[in-house]
């Protein structure tokens, strides 16, 4: 076997989140290649949630969302029913016959386990770390490292609390060693454990801090709190400025007032939230002010599905703001590219004065793999604001539409800028011929010009087969799983391409499109925003029956998107 | 003649008898006479008759969104509190559009002058009532009256523990000056409230009104009590002028913000730790 | 057992011993025994933990955007006046997201209750601090301990001359009901906060601790009183329960909106005069 | 002469509006059509504004702006320099010697008349009313009812100022009366003396109200002010409730509360404003609420130019909100579309529970003409809301994806809607395949097909030439300048279409525009909003060479729209 996948499910405040990070620390720390992501409901307690833990063997990484079920831990009685549709005859599930009866599943290879038997020895609170033995010991995790991180992580919680851990560890353990067997045993690469483990929330807030972010005035909102509360978590260290906002709307004008002093700020959110920021977006483009948006997507309209993923606003992002300005969207498909294009956001936002968006969604921002270092590519940072002279004019024509920003207090100028139709001083206009037109093109068309002629920080190239006449197109956070359905069907009439920045299309988009014969395009929502965004810029229009949409909330699986590639080879190419 | 703070613009959109005329120079001198340069100051504003006053000074402006100044100003003086920030713009601005910055940055405590131009009514689109209207006065939407309450920002600055909280009619410009001067000297939040006469669209509270319905706060006045301060920020009969509130006692954000605690220096003067970065990103081998 | 307003709903989605359970008991009693029904009553919330609890009520249920209630329940009510308005909603969404309808709808008076499940944090985003956490309290965003000033809802009430002003605990559910009551009873913006324990991510304002820093106001407190109403509110060592301040001479909205002045007819009842629309196109002849 | 083009120019202040006013009465009651628009800066006093009046000869009607001026009336020093590029050596100027030096101008024919000196004599405050008397007189408009018109306007005013207007107007009349011969007699036609007058912004609110709108809660911003003081002008006898909001968020969540009782409510607003309704519009679309939104343009971004006129919003109106659902956008080319429009906006909102805007613009809502009464087409109120039994459901599945609405207190059933995905009774749900999937077919598949079936309430139709091979499209409130420059080009090779729909774009556009040889485009906005539009959804691809774009704040001119049309039908076809 190449590769399992683990799955826990339960109730919200059963702590199976705690057995995900567990469990993705020690397997990577085994030496497996690891992966790890879940769903949940929007509730703190009770409803059903679930995580699914991938491990590769030896060289194989693993790192996009199976259907596929290999092990399955029902940690609650409405467990099994949850994931149903995700079995097969191969499962193994490790029942607890307080919760579950075995027999009303004849269909798998059903275990028992007693997990509940925890509850009621030790305490409710101990079944979590009871599951990280079992699980130990299934994988053969050496006991010994295994207890000695339990340790850390309890250190502080107080002696009896620790031993009770330990103890419900121990037992864990010692019943996962007697249930080795029901798994073949998968071959460990030692590279893996100095490989680092990050989630896409922290990629992009860390690719932020590279990136020489260094404010943040956020409102909580799911699936983005997680930027917020790994940049405030390191914000000491990065000398980051922190600010919980009073709503979006001041979020985002606040991020506008520190890049206008010269700092780099963020404005991270859900697309609630981000509505909420369009006429301060339209600010951006008016005063020229650089900014970068972290727009984590979840399902809408309204409040839709907190919890959930999609890819349903990027005519939004794009779109957003009243008037007219450019921007550019990243939609980052893996947890190195959302380091990497959100460091270029800000270093791109600085050169052009413009909004960068980093487009996620809760898919990539909740899911783990581990990732060499090396891979984190650290680009630099390159700010772009000069020290002014007396004769400063912030708004000066220039031949490409840029006028060099300064900041207040470097250098003897005023820096002076207005949202109103301004002149090269920032000082309000009504000279329409001469001063609104001249604006205009500075804002709109050498801009243009400019945005065109930048390179895609990640070129957009085919992957999978080089030769090929079938070309499955997707974009954002559906690469990776892109990617292993490609692998899978190992095809070499089929390849793939990703889309990492959405708009402006890169350049070579045609010509890398026109080389298929079958074009397919695979996207997290209803109507088809890319295909719409493909067909206005490049006039490529795919048909609406080559098009694989979801938006019911959940990633792409593998073998969804195997089975679609599948039938429309098979059906009519 | 020739304050540091003038600046060459051809014109002056206010019309004339505008209580802004005032205003502007009143906070010209207040800065002058404290010492302050033009250099190190950013006026920040909205959108409005009011908010045009960044226009006509010599400094740093921001002149961005109707309802957002405080906003804005709060995060300037987070990201370098080397900078003086001051805030000038209506009493829609500040109380209407921007009401729930109004409340939270008093709470987070920015060390920055706000001035509202409190004119009771919406100058620029010619004449609806404001937040701060009197019941009563009719408009070309308020036909029969305004029937809400109108705002009482002093109240409300008082009931949320404000920093300095501050009546001024313009009219007055020697009691004015030494309130914009005490505001911009005070540590973290200070609010001036400003009447300021609207000759084209407020016909209820004119200069005379003004005059008429305000008194100076005498010495027996004891802002630092705060149950004093909320007794005459809730006298309408004839409305107290002065410093009304103060509590120096509280820590402005930027203060309370881990990064300057030992560094005092601007965000754009500093250097991201690139070591440390790669050892973080090194170091992150566990969840 | 049976309560009109139960509703059958398979699960009720908040943590066992969080506050909200009891809030919602209390509500449904104090409703029932003043014999209001679910039939004329429209329960109006944002987003977050307490602002589920109309999927719990039998009734009609407007659940709409996190900081906008109070927006929406002011329009219910002024369009159809005879619907008794209830909002529930939490800290962050009535006094973060949707402070400025808050100050804002105060002034406007409408008739409707709201109740503030005040649990001094953000429940639903897992434990952010809210405008009205404690200083000092940590969270995985306030890692150095909050720093903003605790929003005072109370003393933010009663600076805005709000009809009605009250804070219980919910621990305390006879004084609630009593409460909850007089609030809805009362004509005109009535104000509830309510400090209500979330057990999952308020480590620092538990159940003891409430018992612990509230107490209940005594017959010695005048609530028409507006000063000492003040002197209440901004006591903190221990937070005073009860009527807080009323004001019942102030007009409520829509009585202050002509078209009710002869018809009190909701507007779904009514129809366009055509014939006065015809008429009225006739008649511009003139600008 | 056909008709005359009558240009005033003062700085703000000095009365120039109450000229038009006056004038536009005056000429209607005399028996002209009449057209009058304005332009003017965001002050309140000083700059410099302008109004033009046009009469057409007898039954010619005139209702779109020209460059041209045949009359200029310069009430400030800085006046003709404001619209110098705008005469010609046919341009009548008359100028007060004190405050124009004639011989500054020999281009054109100078007339001296003091303006300036009624000033001086009576009182700033006259020279309007003076320069009223004046063209009184030039355009033989009967004494006595002008006089009588004058003092029922100063009736109130007490008995000074009313004599000193007086005073002034027989002045003026007396000067103007010695100048009759400067213009050529023009013809009139009494029919229009029956007719009505009105602006863009009081058709839409005419409209509303003929629309069943009962509920307006709005905050100040032009240009799309006027509609809110229209309707709390009107407010008392069409029983409308009249609401100042605190801000635009509240005015959207507002006019949406207002709906759930059965009210009709409007959200009126422009660029800025409508920006901060972004998030209030998806929660119409998740919880299914019908929604009015007047959005009157200006240009952007930010700020931009408060009061100029603009068709840069498009994009915004048709991508606002996050995540997905149904959305219709009107933009009236005319006054009576405006009315008739806004009536069908309300009625198929409430039918299809879902937003309609009506897309305006400062142009459109600050421009005047006589309407014959009978082309304002009232079409009725459909109210479309159920009385409820006691097993209603809010969103119960429908074959056309439309669950009946009820309204609370209306029948024995609870309205229940929630900002969540919601199930039949919108009960907050996570059941993704089997609840979120049926509820995105109703929100956006069904619907779309109901939409897609409605016919245009003004079909699209060619006007001009009937047998062409160059079309003119163009849309909103440029309609009626492009009809005038067909007219005026004369050519039955050419005709125009107008879009008044412009979103979903009407069922029979291709076979319309598959109709000529040649498109040709204009649009007021600098990146082609419309243009992307059309080629997204009808695969139409106009080249950027046929289109005309103009976003400098002004409107388009007649003889703008001709130029750009001769130019391209001489040139390249
Ligand atoms: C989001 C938004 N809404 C509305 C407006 C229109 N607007 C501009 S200024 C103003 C009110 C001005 O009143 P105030 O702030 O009191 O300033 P004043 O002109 O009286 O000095 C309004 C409503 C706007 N620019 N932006
Ligand atoms: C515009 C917007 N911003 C943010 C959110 C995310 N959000 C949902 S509930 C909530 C806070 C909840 O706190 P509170 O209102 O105090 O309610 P509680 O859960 O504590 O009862 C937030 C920030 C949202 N839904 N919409
Ligand atoms: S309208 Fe009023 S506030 Fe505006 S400039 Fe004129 S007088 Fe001043
Ligand atoms: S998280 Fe807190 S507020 Fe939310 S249900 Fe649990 S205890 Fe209650
Ligand atoms: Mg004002
Ligand atoms: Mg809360």
């Amino acid at each position: 076997m190449d590769d399992l996948s683990i799955v826990l499910v339960g109730a919200a405040g059963q702590g199976i989140q705690t057995v995900e990070q567990f469990m993705v620390n020690l397997f990577k720390m085994t030496g497996y290649n690891v992966y790890a992501t879940k769903e949940y409901m929007s509730r703190v307690r009770g409803g059903m949630n679930s995580t699914e833990l991938r491990i590769g063997s030896g060289k194989k990484r693993v790192r996009a969302y199976v259907d596929r079920i290999d092990l399955l831990i029902p940690l609650h009685k409405n467990a099994i029913e949850h994931v149903q549709h995700r079995l097969s005859k191969s499962t193994i599930i490790l029942t607890d016959p307080d919760l579950i009866n075995q027999r009303e599943y004849p269909d798998y290879q059903c275990i028992a386990v007693p997990f509940t038997k925890i509850k009621k020895e030790i305490g409710s609170k101990f079944m979590n770390v009871f599951a990280v033995g079992v699980l130990s010991g299934i994988f053969r995790i050496p006991e010994k490292s295994a207890l000695q991180f339990i340790k850390q992580r309890f250190e502080t919680k107080g002696e009896l609390i620790l031993n009770k851990n330990i103890n419900s560890f121990n037992r864990g353990h010692k019943k996962g060693e007697t249930l080795k067997d029901i798994i073949p045993e998968m071959e460990k690469e030692p590279n893996v454990i100095n490989e680092i483990l990050l989630d896409g929330n922290q990629s992009v807030g860390l690719g932020a801090i590279a990136g020489g972010c260094n404010f943040i005035s956020a409102y909580p909102m799911s699936p983005s709190t997680g930027t917020l509360v790994f940049l405030a978590q390191h914000s000491r260290k990065f000398d980051i400025v922190v600010d919980q906002a009073e709503d979006e709307i001041a979020a985002i004008n606040k991020a506008i007032g520190a890049w206008y002093t010269g700092a780099r700020g963020i404005a991270s959110t859900s697309g609630g939230g981000f509505s909420l920021m369009s006429e301060g977006l339209s600010l951006t483009g008016m005063i020229e002010s650089p900014l970068v948006i972290h727009l984590a997507q979840r399902p809408g309209p309204a409040t839709g599905l907190p919890t959930r993923t999609a890819q349903g606003d990027l005519n939004l992002a794009l779109n957003a703001g009243h008037g007219e300005f450019h921007r550019i969207i990243f939609a980052p498909g893996s947890i190195e590219q959302a380091f990497f294009l959100t460091q270029h956001a800000f270093n791109l936002a600085d050169a052009l004065q413009i909004p960068v968006f980093i487009l996620t969604d809760q898919y990539l921002v909740d899911s783990y793999y581990n990732v060499p270092p090396e891979d984190m590519n650290i680009i630099g940072i390159r700010h772009a604001f000069i020290e002014t002279d007396s004769e400063y004019k912030r708004y000066v024509y220039t031949k490409n539409g840029i006028s060099p920003r300064g900041v207040p207090g470097f250098g003897e100028g005023f820096v002076r800028i207005d949202s109103d139709e301004h002149d090269e001083w920032g000082h309000i206009t009504e000279d329409l011929r001469g001063v609104r037109e001249k604006m205009i093109d500075k804002r709109i068309y050498k801009k243009g010009l400019t945005i065109s002629q930048i390179e895609p920080p990640i070129p957009l190239e085919p992957f999978g087969s080089e030769e090929f006449d079938t070309l499955v197109i997707c974009w954002g956070s559906s690469y990776l799983i892109v990617k292993e359905a490609l692998e899978e069907l190992n095809d070499s009439q089929i390849a793939g391409v990703h889309f990492s920045q959405v708009f402006p299309v890169p350049k070579n988009t045609k010509s890398v499109l026109h080389e298929a014969k079958n074009l397919l395009l695979i996207e997290g929502n209803a109507t088809g925003q890319f295909l719409k965004l493909l067909k206005l810029y490049t006039d490529i229009d795919i048909k609406k029956n080559r098009v694989y949409l979801k938006s019911n909330g959940e990633p792409f699986s593998v073998e969804e998107v195997i089975s679609f590639i599948r039938s429309k080879i098979k059906g009519g190419k | 003649m020739g304050n540091p703070f003038d600046y060459n613009t051809e014109e002056i959109a206010w019309c004339p008898g505008c209580g802004n005329f005032t205003l502007h120079k009143t906070l010209k001198e207040a800065l002058t006479e404290l010492g302050i340069t033009p250099e190190e100051t950013v006026f920040v504003s909205g959108i409005g008759q009011a908010a045009k006053l960044p226009q006509y000074m010599k400094g740093h402006m921001f002149n961005g969104l109707h309802g957002r100044p405080l906003a804005v100003a709060m995060a300037i003086k987070a990201t370098n509190p080397e900078l003086t920030v001051i805030v000038n713009s209506g009493d829609g601005c500040i109380y209407g559009e921007g009401g729930n910055h109004f409340n939270q940055q008093i709470l987070r405590n920015p060390d920055i002058t706000v001035i509202t131009h409190n004119n009771q009514v919406y100058g620029l689109t010619k004449g609806q009532a404001s937040p701060t209207s009197d019941k009563g006065m009719e408009t070309p939407v308020q036909i029969y009256g305004v029937s809400n309450e109108p705002f009482n920002p002093i109240a409300a600055a008082v009931a949320l523990d404000a920093s300095f909280v501050s009546r001024v009619f313009v009219g007055d410009q020697e009691k004015t000056k030494d309130i914009f001067k005490a505001a911009i000297k005070n540590k973290g939040f200070s609010l001036v409230d400003a009447f300021s006469p609207c000759v084209s669209f407020n016909k209820l509270n004119t200069f005379k009104w003004y005059k008429e319905n305000t008194y100076i706060l005498d010495d027996s006045h004891d802002p630092t009590d705060r149950m004093q301060a909320f007794q005459k920020a809730i006298e309408t009969k004839k409305y107290p002028l002065g410093i009304i509130y103060r509590n120096s006692s509280k820590r402005t954000f930027w203060e309370a913000t881990m990064i300057y605690e030992t560094n005092k220096s601007p965000l754009y003067k500093r250097k991201l730790n690139m070591d440390a970065l790669k050892q973080f990103i090194e170091s992150k081998k566990e969840l």
